[in-house]
Parts: C-alpha cells; structure tokens; sequence
C-alpha cells in the first residue's frame, strides 16, 4: 500500500498543469471560477486547444484520437481540467455518444462522425428523458417507424442539455412497441438537429439560464443509417454509455476550485472590524466540507486503483461517488451563499454581458451576484444522472443485499 | 394562554387571502408584473390600501387600523402563501412602524394618510456594502448645513428602493462608522436633487436598488425621531421585520409543503404514486415537523415583536429567525428534491417558494448572526 | 391569540414550584439533576409526599384524589416536577394502569387498587412488549386461559420497565386465539407479582443499569376478577392507555433541567485558560439545541391549547412531539458527553452507592461519568414507545395522507 | 497510487483475524475477562508476543518486525473487529513508538525484548485533569534531586496504567503548565515508592488508572529523550495513535455495520424482514457511506502517520480524525436504532462496538479539538 502518486504521476499532472495553464485563455477560465456564464464559443475554442493536442478525447482508442493512458493518469487529467477551471470537454460528444459510436456504429459512421465529434465541430445533446419518465427511463414513448429507407420519428425529449446550441442529438426511440419488456423494442438514433420537423423550446431553470430544452419530434424523417447498432437493442449502447457517465461523478475538482474560492472571498468580504474569514465558526464549517472532500477523494483513488489492480468486481465504494459528491457540491453552493450574506439578494441575468473581472457593483458586490443563483442551479446535481434517492435505491440492493 | 384568533383577526385573514391569493396564481402574469416597473401590480396595491392593509399598523385615532404584530403576522403569511410582490415589508412594515414609533405627531400626520391610501411608498435606505448584518454599521454622513444637513453615502440592497417616492435613510450625524450611537433617520424624497438611483431585479422577483446620496440637502424636521438617537429604533423596527418575515416564510413554507404532498399523491413512478415510497413520505414528515417547529417560533416572535423589555425582545426574535432560517431551508431544499427536475424550473411554483424562502434566509441576519446575537444577550434558557 | 400566561397561571406555576423544592428532599433532586441513580424508595417518598397533598394523581377524576385542572395545569404541573429534577409520579400508577381501572374496573377493583396506586403502595409494571413483537404489538403470543374461576397465564413479556421493583403487573394476554384480526381476542389483566409462576430476569443495559427485565409467566394461576374490562376486548383498553402515555411525552422540562446542567457543567470544567464555556463554537451548539426545545415548547402548548380550546380534531402538531423530543434529549446527553471529553471514560457502576455532592474523583470529575451512561442509555428514546421510524409512518399516514 | 496489501501484509492481516476473532466472540467470556485484573487475557498476550505482535513497530536490527503504519492499522482493524482488551495501543502503538523514536539504543536494547515477548506492559502517564485535551498541558513537576529528579503530580485515564509493569510519565522539568517546552519523558516502575495507582474499569469494558506520583525518585537516566524536549515527541506518538485508533474505529464500525445488514435481512416484523423497508434501506447507505468516507482517511491517516513534514502531519491527522469521528457516531448511533430495543442491551454485540466507538470518538481529541487543530495549521486545502 502506498498512498502517494508515483514520480511519474506527478510529473505529467505539472504537465498538464502546465499545458492548461498556458493553452486555455485566462478570460474563460475565470469566468468558469466566477461562476459566470460561459458561452458556446468558449466551450468549442476550449475543446479544439485540447484536440489539437490529442486531450480532448484520451478515453477513446488510440487508433481514433484517444491516449493510451492508465486510469490513474484519466483522473489526474479529469482533476486538473476541472480544478484549473477549465471547461470539460463536451461530455455529450467525449463520453458518451463518441464511445457509443466507437463500440457499436459502423466504420462509415465511425469516419464520418468521429473527428467532428472531438474536434466539437458537431454538438451534441443527450435525447434520453421524457416527461413523466423521469427516473423510469425505460418507459419512454418516442416512436420510430421504418418508412421505407427512413426511419420517422415522434415524440419529445426533456431536460435535453445546451439543445440550443446542439447540432446533433443522440436519442432513444421505441421502435417495437409490442416488446416484452420495457427495456425490449428500444432503438438509438443519431440525429441532424437542422432535420425538418425538430424544434426546441427552452426551459427556464431557477437561477434564471437557459441549460436545458424540451425538443419536439413532429415526422421527423432521417436516413437508415441515423440507427446505431442493432435494431431494437439500443437499450445496450444506453446502458454502455450511462456506465460511462458514471467517471468523474464526484466532481472532485471542480469542488476543489469552488472551495478554493470560498477562501478568496471569505478573506475579501467585511465582516466586523475583518473579514468574514475571522469567524472561527465559518472557518470550521469550510473545514468541515474541505474534509469531506478530502476522504471523497481518496474514495475515487481506491476505486480508480481497484481498476488498474484488474479486479473483477467493481469496487462497492464507488457507488457512493455520486451521492458524496453532489452533497459536496452542494454544500460548497451553501457556503458562498453565506459568504454573499444580504448582497446575494441582486439578480443579474447570468447570460447578459459581464465585464471581466469587474469585482465591484454599485449594489454590492460583484461576485455575489452569482452566490444565489448557483445554489439554486447545483439543487440539480442530487437529482439528474438518477436521483441521490435512486442511488440509494440501487446501492441497497446491488451492493448490501437489501 | 391562547393562540385563537378573534372573529376580526380571522376575518382579516379571510379577506387577505381572497385578494392576494388569486392574484399571482398564474406564474406567467407573476413574472409579467415583476417585469414591468414599478415590479409590482399598483392596481393590487389600491386593494390592499382599500382593505386597510396599508394602514394596519397605525392607531386608529390618526387614522391607521390598530393592528398589532398578529394582525401583520396574518398579512405578511398570506403574501408569503401568495407570493405577492407588492413592498408591503418595505412600506409599511419598516417605514411604517419606523414613522409609528420614531416620528412627531406632525410628520405622523402628515404621512400616516397617505402611506393608508395608497399613495406614498416609502423604502428603508440603510444597508451598505461593508455592513453586512450590523445593524449600526453605517458610514452614510449627515453634515450639519446651516438649519438643516448635509446627506453624503451610498446605500445597497434598498428594498424597492427604485419606484418609492420618499426614502427613510439612515446617516451618521457623531460617531465613528459602527458606534451605535449617532446615527440619525432622514426622510428623503426620492426625486431630491443629488439622490442617485439604480433599480434591479432580486433573485426571488421583487425589487431593490442601490442608492447614492450626493451632497442632498435635508431639512432639520426631515429628521425623524431624535438626532444621533435612531440606533434603538433601527434595532426594535427590524426585529419587528424579522417577526414579519418569519410569518411570510412560514405561510410561503406551508404552501410549499402542500404543493409537495400534493405532488407526492399524483406524479407517478413505476407505475405507483411516489408518495407511496417510505423515504419520501418520511422526508414529507420531517418537512411536517419543520413547518410546525417554525410555526411555533413564528407565533413566538409576533408575541414578543412588542415586547418591550428589548434585551428580551432581541432573544426571542433572535432563537425565531435561527428556527426559521433552518425550517425554511430545509423545507425548500426536501421540496425541490422531491419534485425532481420539475422543483428548478422558473415554469412551477415550488421553486419560487424556495427562491423565496432562500432569500428570507439572508435577511436581516442569518443563522450564524443570530446566533451570535443571542450568545450576546447572555444565552436564553435563563431569559425565557 | 395572547401567548402569555395568565396572571393566574403564574401564581399556579409559582405555587407548584414553591411546593417542590420546599417539599421534596434535596438530595433525591441532587442525584436526578446529576443524572445519577434514583432508588425505589427515592421514588416512593417523591410519590408519598405529592399524593398526602393530592399531586401525585392530578389527571384522575376529582372523585378519586385527582384535581379539576386544565390542561394548562396539568402541562405546567407536569414541566414543574420535570424542571425541579422531581422523579415524575409513577407513569405506569398514575398515567396508564390507573386510567385503565378507572374507565374500565369495576367498583370493587377500584376500591381495591385505586388508592394504593395512587400511594404507590402498589408500584406497577407494564406488560406489554414481547419478544418478536416489537413494534408489531398486536403480534402478541402471552396466552391466558380460562379455567373454572381462574385464568392461567402462560408466556413471556419483555422490556419490562422497573419490574424488579414492581409487586403488580399489567398485561395483555390472548384469550381467543381464533379470532380475526390480530387485535382481537386480546384482555387485559391486573396480576400480583407474587404469585406462583412469575420470574423476572434484569437485562443490562449498555450503561450497566438495571432498568428493564424479561418477565415470564409459567401456569401463573390469577383469579377471575384479574380481568379488567371485557373478555377479548383488551385491545380497548390499550389503546386507551397508549393515548394517554402520549401526555408530556415531549420531556421538555427534563430537557430544560439538562440544559440548565449543561450550561454550569461547560462553565466548571477547564479548557486552555478558561472553562469550556468561553468556546463560541460549543456555545453557539448549545444554543441551537435550546432553541430547538423552545419550538417544542410552543408546539406542545400549541397542543394544549387546541384540547382547551375543544377542537374537535386532534391538533396535527401533537404528533411530532415524540420525534422532537426525543432528537432533543438525545442531543442534550451529546453535548454532555462534549463536556466531560476524555474524562468520559471511567466507568462506575450506577447502582453503587456514591456519595452525594461528590464532585471529584481522582480519575477525573465526577461528574463526568454519568456523561457517558446517560448518552448511552437515551439511545432508547428515540426507540421505545413506538420508534421515530413508526412514528413517522403514523404522521405520514394520519396526518399527511401518504 | 497503490491500495494493495503485499502478500506479507496480507498473511499478517489474516493471522491476527484468526487469533483475535474468536477470542471474544463470546460476550459472556469478555466480560469474564474484563472483570478479572488486569482486565484482559494474559494468555493471548502471549499470542500476540508469538505472533510478533507485540514487536511490530521495532526494527529488525533490535529484535523487532520492522512493521510501519499500515501493519499497525491491520492489527488495530483486527482489533476493533474483535472488541479485543488487550493493552496494544498502551504498550505497543504509545509507549512503543515512545521508546523507538524517543530512547536511547541503551534503553532500547533492554526494553524491546521485553515488549516483544510480552513480559514487560507499559502505559503513557500522560493526561492530567485540567488538560483536556492539550498536549502540553502538563502540571505534574520533575524537581532536580542530585543527579536525577522527583515527581510529583496527579494523572487521569491512564489506559491500562493499573497493570502495566512500567509507566511513562510526562513531567514537566522547566516552563509553565501549557508551555509546549520543557516536558520530559521518565520511565518509571510502577510499583516504585511513592507511585499509588487506582484502577477502574472504562465505559467500553477496558481498565484505566488514576496515578498519583508523590515525591517519587527517578535517576537521569530514566528520561527519555531529551530533558525538556518531549513536545514534539508526544504529539507524533499521539498523531500515530490517532491513526491507529482511526483503524480500530473502522474495524468496529464495519464489523457493527455487517451485524446490522445481517440484523435487517433476518429479522422480521408485521410478517416481512425489516430490510425491506426503504427508510431502513437507505439508513444502512448511508451508514455505509460514512463507512467508506471513513476507511479512505483511515488509509490516509496510516499513510501520514509517518510523513516527517510535522504540519502536513497534524493537518492529515486532524482531518482524519474529525472523518472518524463523524463516520463513527453516525454508524453507531444508527445501529443502535436499527437493532431497537435489543441494541441498548449489554447482552447483544451491537452495544459493545457503539460503546467503543463512543469512547474512540473521545480519545486524542474530539472534533472541535481537532478542527481546530486543523484551523491553526494554516488550514487544509492547500496543503493537501
């Protein structure tokens, strides 16, 4: 047993430190530590840094782009992406529908959709969710029907992330809807957004952005070749793909960031004759999430290196990842509310222009204007991706026998 | 001891809710209204003058309605159930008990009438950036001028601050910026030569705005209360806001705990009603026990909003707000869980209640201030 | 509304006050404030002295030793014995069995019984719980049969509070063992512990105390008029007696008494240069407790009010006073044991004799010792009388409609 | 980054589980033990001496197994498993870490063997009444006498100092009581004149002592380490205990926590296994989740129980603990409740590991103690 990263492992975290640092453009780095608003030209200026640098992809096969790395130098590279605020690369295109194609399309898919899928040149947004199925994903009622060379879609999505700025979406569609099982009959489609019939209607969310979408199939005619892997099996590529979205679940890095800022602006806010970072009690109950976090982290190395050590039986601490790091994000969300103390109150609409690094508004303080408005939007992590509930649920039955 | 209502208390109540609770009932018309200035819906505000809400803290001799804190408790759970937007907390609430218990019976005449028909609104201009909770942390100057002062400050987060039509300002005429003593309250029209105004959204729909004093020029009977004076009736007014707001959050709590039952009992998962799942019907539970814990201290700080033994007062109000702050949090996070993706959308009501909640949250102090408010006055188990 | 007491209140609240501490002997206060073992005769002599002045049975009929209280007498009757560290009258005499015979006996069980349980001449235990059942009352397997003028008991009961001091029992036991429902067929039975065939065996609990028992009854022959109330009809009566064991089940004024405690305890023991007290952090945790207890406090008189007030419905916060409650004491007992720190370990045997007012002990402070124990042992608030699991499964039955 | 046990990690593990497992699976035998002096089984005392045991933290060269951290943190785990009532963390993990990193190869050479083979015990004399839980708070004094010195001084909770054959105890030779200077070590016999012991048993059925040393005479040589320099000693000693206690809280917790699984799947009320209820079902992920939290800082505080870097160290330690501590009462406490009634009961095993996850919680440093700790440090997040 020895706890510490290798030698080797240090030296390619300072180097993609380094590499980050000096490639991503500071202006959106800080805008990601600010909690502000960060466009969709920030999103693809970032992703195309990293693919010109084979970093966008390094989960994907070598032969396509990806890197031979071990899972340890993933999380090192997840980590520093994460807690050097720099955006992830679009996990729409890099871990789920890319690996998707990878695994089950067909060479000429793989060629044609693979490099605009890294390069971000083709956007991609995640058509799973359906109103009224919430957690129940298997019960969704988007058809397909075969029309002569054409598939024909209808229904409608939910909860469908940046569709606005997507342009493609992967979707699940019934396609044989006298299944046995829910789960039977389901198909997965790859779609061209500017396909005639698909609109998209924004869903406001609490802190007043626009995140998410409603996307409406009304005939939707695409070719045969929309279908990835076998027919009425797409259930399959779903369930690969949400194995996948489990990687980084805890979001150990983007807390680290969050919580590096606590710090900064505890010190910056008056409080008394100081700063709010005076009071021993706020200072303990930072501690007490720096903690958290702490033991959350070294939970996600032991399961990481459970999979390098090949073990055959996923590691059960893995299934609290999910659960232990949205409770962190959150907590972290209740601390800079505190921090913005009665200045929270201002609303700034989070997609009007801010000038960069302007610390200073006349009713109150700049960066406290983002305070309240992420603690309502981080409400979300303990709910989508499967409910902190569900994850009980499963971590009950699937790993204590209940 | 009895916590019944009377018959007029109980039809106060009544009549409250049948004007308020319809009005913002269509969240579309709601973020209509809170688009347009002056953010609020004047043609309800003549309503509430009509019922005499806007009076209701005045003595009826000069005019008001007599109300006590449970008459204000009952108006400001019912804004909370409806989440009204007009600035009755602004107007009414601190102006108006600031002008009850701190003017002369001349500037008492001469605005009670007009805060009670409507006419007037009035926004308390006290908050500064580097005050945070400290209630006597003002840096705001008056410099005497001849007869009258001399205003020179900045203001934040002014409650509807942008659309009233005179200001209560707090500025410092002795002292050093957070001594207690020598702060003095100055009514201010709005539109005076040098006043600044920058009007703004707030996170939960209503409106504030940051306020600039620039060389304005004030009379000396623009002084309410006496000179340098003012910090004791600062501190009774806003204990008597937080009485306030610990009512609206617990009538905007209840409706948020029934919204989720209501959603528990028909939204259905795996083919059942998910209010048939354990956890979620404990959880339910433990938002029951919340609301019915800060009920208790609700009922509480109106009691003692009056109180007049202010060490006594300042303890109750304090142990409200902490059970308050914690009741309103919890019952706004356990709701938007159990409503899932639907519970942080703008589209739906329980998130607003929770914007709502949050934001009371913040107000004039929150939990780790109170606390420390409380530690001050020497504990509480003694005191009670 | 006016949330103050009446004049008239005051003068009662006083008058109790005044009785108690001038009354009922210091040292037995002394050991019950300093948490330490409480004998039966200490218990004995408290009861002696409220009933020769008609406190100790205030909830029964006036006819019977009881007084015309109201219910705002009777809570402040209640929290006046609770917060001057007076052992509450016998709950099992005054507050259930007594009840019992009272609605259901018959004149000469009444005459028989009644006074010297009001004198605790009888010291009763309940019969309620079994092995397996647990929360599942109705589940019970104690079986009495009919034979000529006798009944034969057969069985085992357990968690059978103070039976070791306890000369009579009252039970449940089935006595039509065909019958439909699990609640049918059940009676109720008033038996003398002396006779034949009754075995008590102590179960230790985790803080060494001897609180509870098994109680076992092998052919226990009782005579006919052991019945109270209607054959097979039992299960009134316990729902009868449960509803009252609710009464002051919030404890608030033993969670008032403990806080009182803990305040001069943290102002007593040393820590850096000064006492414990002088610790924001751990003032600022004490605090939160008593303004839980000061909710509780208005949501019980909230309750007692709504019963003055002759509403019909119960007042739906009557529920939640079990689980606040409990959660209360139970977060006294931790701050104690905060304040005792290290000192928490030495153990000394509850039972044994120690003398009064001892306050040091060379192994530590004698006070601490209880810390631990008392911890240990209100674990079981939050489990008996129906655990805050069932409780809460009530609540969101009856009250929400879940 | 490696979690893996080598295979002679893993031998050690799986021979300390067989010899300590059964050994007090027998509650009714346990508390035999225990209640005879000293307290705990002499005989399998010895076992652990021939299983090497009680020679795990020395090097090879002086006769020890040469084992560091982790191997402490699997006996320690094995221990905690087994609710086991032998000295180990008096003897070997505090007065042995003493003596290795504090004695002199003289010292050394005539204390090791005896350790190992299980003929001499010892306890750490350490913790005076009014120090709670500061290191240096040390009252008792080390006057000068000719060439060696006299003690004189109280001392509380000494674990296991009623049997042990050698103490030793801190005094202070120079400097005020909470001066981290000027604290030497003294090894001193336990039946030496002037040392009166009184011994009790603990909330968790082990033994401790009060001490008293009445002008008791030591020669020079008796220090050890330094004359004034122990502070930094002890605390190193009491970050290693810390980690080693931080192991024994994780075996008993996860040994409480299989038995509550096992209690869920068995036990049945109202006709189904109470397992099957969700609120249960989701308590026992949840205890499982604080589990888990806490074996990684168990891992991480065998890990840093040997860094040289002292802050790094405290901070690692003080975080570590504050986890276990945490992870600790929550999994206890719910244990307790899941099993209900038979939970409280000394006659159930359940009990017996809250109890002595109670006491770890109370040992070293409570949570307060050790955030603050962890404050002084400079704080966390940068360091790590």
């Amino acid at each position: 047993m020895d706890l510490r990263l290798t030698r080797e492992e240090i030296a390619f975290r300072d180097e993609i430190r380094t590499f980050l640092c000096e490639n991503i453009p500071e202006a959106i780095r800080n805008r990601i530590a600010e909690g502000r608003h960060v466009g969709r030209e920030d999103y693809v200026t970032c992703q195309r840094i990293l693919n010109a640098h084979k970093l966008a992809t390094p989960n994907w096969p070598v032969a396509w782009g990806g890197r031979d790395w071990t899972p340890m130098q993933r999380y090192i590279f997840g980590e520093e992406v994460q807690s050097n605020n720099v955006p992830d690369p679009l996990p729409f295109n890099v871990a789920m529908v890319g690996p998707v194609i990878i695994a089950f399309g067909t060479e000429a898919q793989k060629q044609r959709l693979l490099p605009p899928t890294a390069n971000l040149d083709i956007w991609w947004c995640q058509g799973f969710s359906e109103p009224g199925a919430g957690s129940d994903l298997a019960s969704l009622k988007t058809r397909a029907v075969r029309d002569g060379d054409a598939w024909v879609i209808n229904g409608q999505k939910t909860w469908t992330t940046m569709a606005q700025w997507a342009n493609w979406i992967f979707l699940l569609a019934r396609t044989n809807p006298e299944a046995r099982k829910p789960q039977e009959g389901i198909s997965f489609f790859l779609v061209d957004m500017s396909t005639p019939g698909i609109t998209v209607r924004p869903i406001q969310l609490l802190d007043g952005g626009h995140e998410v979408n409603e996307v409406f199939f009304d005939n939707v005619r695409v070719p045969a070749d929309a279908l990835v892997g076998t027919e009425h099996r797409g259930w399959d590529c779903a369930k690969f793909l949400l194995a996948n979205e489990r990687s980084n679940i805890a979001r150990v890095g983007i807390s680290k960031s969050r919580l590096r800022r606590i710090r900064a602006l505890a010190r910056a806010v008056p409080a008394g004759d100081g700063s709010l970072w005076d009071d021993e009690d706020f200072r303990h109950r930072v501690l007490q999430v720096e903690i958290d976090l702490k033991a959350l982290e070294m939970t996600q190395l032991r399961v990481i290196a459970s999979e390098r050590e090949g073990s055959r039986t996923p590691n059960p601490a893995s299934s609290i990842l999910k659960i232990k790091g949205s409770e962190i994000q959150q907590a972290t969300t209740e601390l800079a509310l505190e921090i913005a103390g009665p200045f929270a109150l201002p609303y700034h609409d989070p997609e009007a222009e801010y000038p960069d690094g302007a610390n200073d508004l006349p009713e109150g303080f700049g960066w406290a204007d983002t305070a309240a408005p992420t603690y309502f939007n981080y409400r979300k992590t303990s709910i989508y991706g499967g409910s902190n509930e569900i994850q009980r649920n499963i971590i009950a039955k699937m790993v204590l026998g209940l | 001891m009895n916590f019944e209502l009377t018959d007029e208390q109980r039809l106060l109540r009544d009549s409250v809710d049948r004007l308020i609770g319809p009005a913002y009932d269509d969240l579309a018309h709601r973020r209509r209204i809170a688009a347009e200035p002056p953010g609020y819906s004047r043609e309800l505000w003549a309503k509430y003058a009509e019922l005499g809400l806007l009076a209701l803290p005045f003595s009826e001799e000069e005019g008001g309605f007599g109300g006590g804190p449970v008459e204000t408790m009952l108006v400001m759970e019912a804004i909370g159930r409806g989440l009204a937007l007009e600035p009755y907390l602004a107007t009414v609430v601190l102006c108006g008990n600031l002008i009850r218990l701190g003017a002369s019976a001349a500037q008492r005449e001469a605005l009670v009438p007009a805060i009670a028909d409507g006419s007037l609104t009035l926004a308390f201009a006290h908050l500064e950036r580097q005050a945070r909770y400290d209630l006597f942390d003002v840096g705001t100057y008056a410099r005497r001028q001849g007869s009258g002062f001399v205003l020179e400050g900045e203001k934040s987060v002014v409650l509807y601050g942008d659309s009233a039509t005179k200001l209560i300002v707090t500025a410092r005429t002795e002292g050093s910026r957070r001594d207690p003593q020598g702060i003095t309250l100055f009514l201010v029209d709005a539109d005076a030569p040098g006043v600044s105004r920058r009007g703004f959204a707030t996170q939960d729909g209503q409106r504030g705005a940051a306020i600039s004093f620039g060389s304005v020029a004030v009379t000396e009977s623009a002084a309410i209360g006496t000179v340098g004076g003012a910090g004791p009736l600062i501190e009774q007014v806003a204990d008597i806001a937080i009485a306030a707001i610990a009512a609206e959050a617990v009538g905007a709590a209840a409706a948020l705990h029934a919204l989720t039952l209501d959603y528990l009992k028909t939204r259905k998962q795996f083919g059942v009603p998910i209010g048939s799942f354990q956890v979620l019907q404990h959880r339910a539970v433990d938002m029951f026990t919340a609301l019915e814990q800060a009920r208790s201290m609700e009922y509480y700080a109106a009691m003692m909003a009056a109180e007049t033994d202010a060490p006594a007062r300042r303890s109750a109000i304090s142990a409200a707000k902490v059970q308050i702050n914690k009741s309103a949090r919890f019952i706004g996070q356990q709701a938007v869980q159990l409503h899932g993706g639907i519970g942080v959308t703008m589209e739906y009501r329980a998130g607003h209640y929770f914007k709502r909640l949050t934001m009371i949250e913040q107000a004039f102090g929150d939990t780790p201030y109170h606390l420390r408010r409380l530690d001050a006055g020497g504990g509480w188990l003694d005191a009670a």
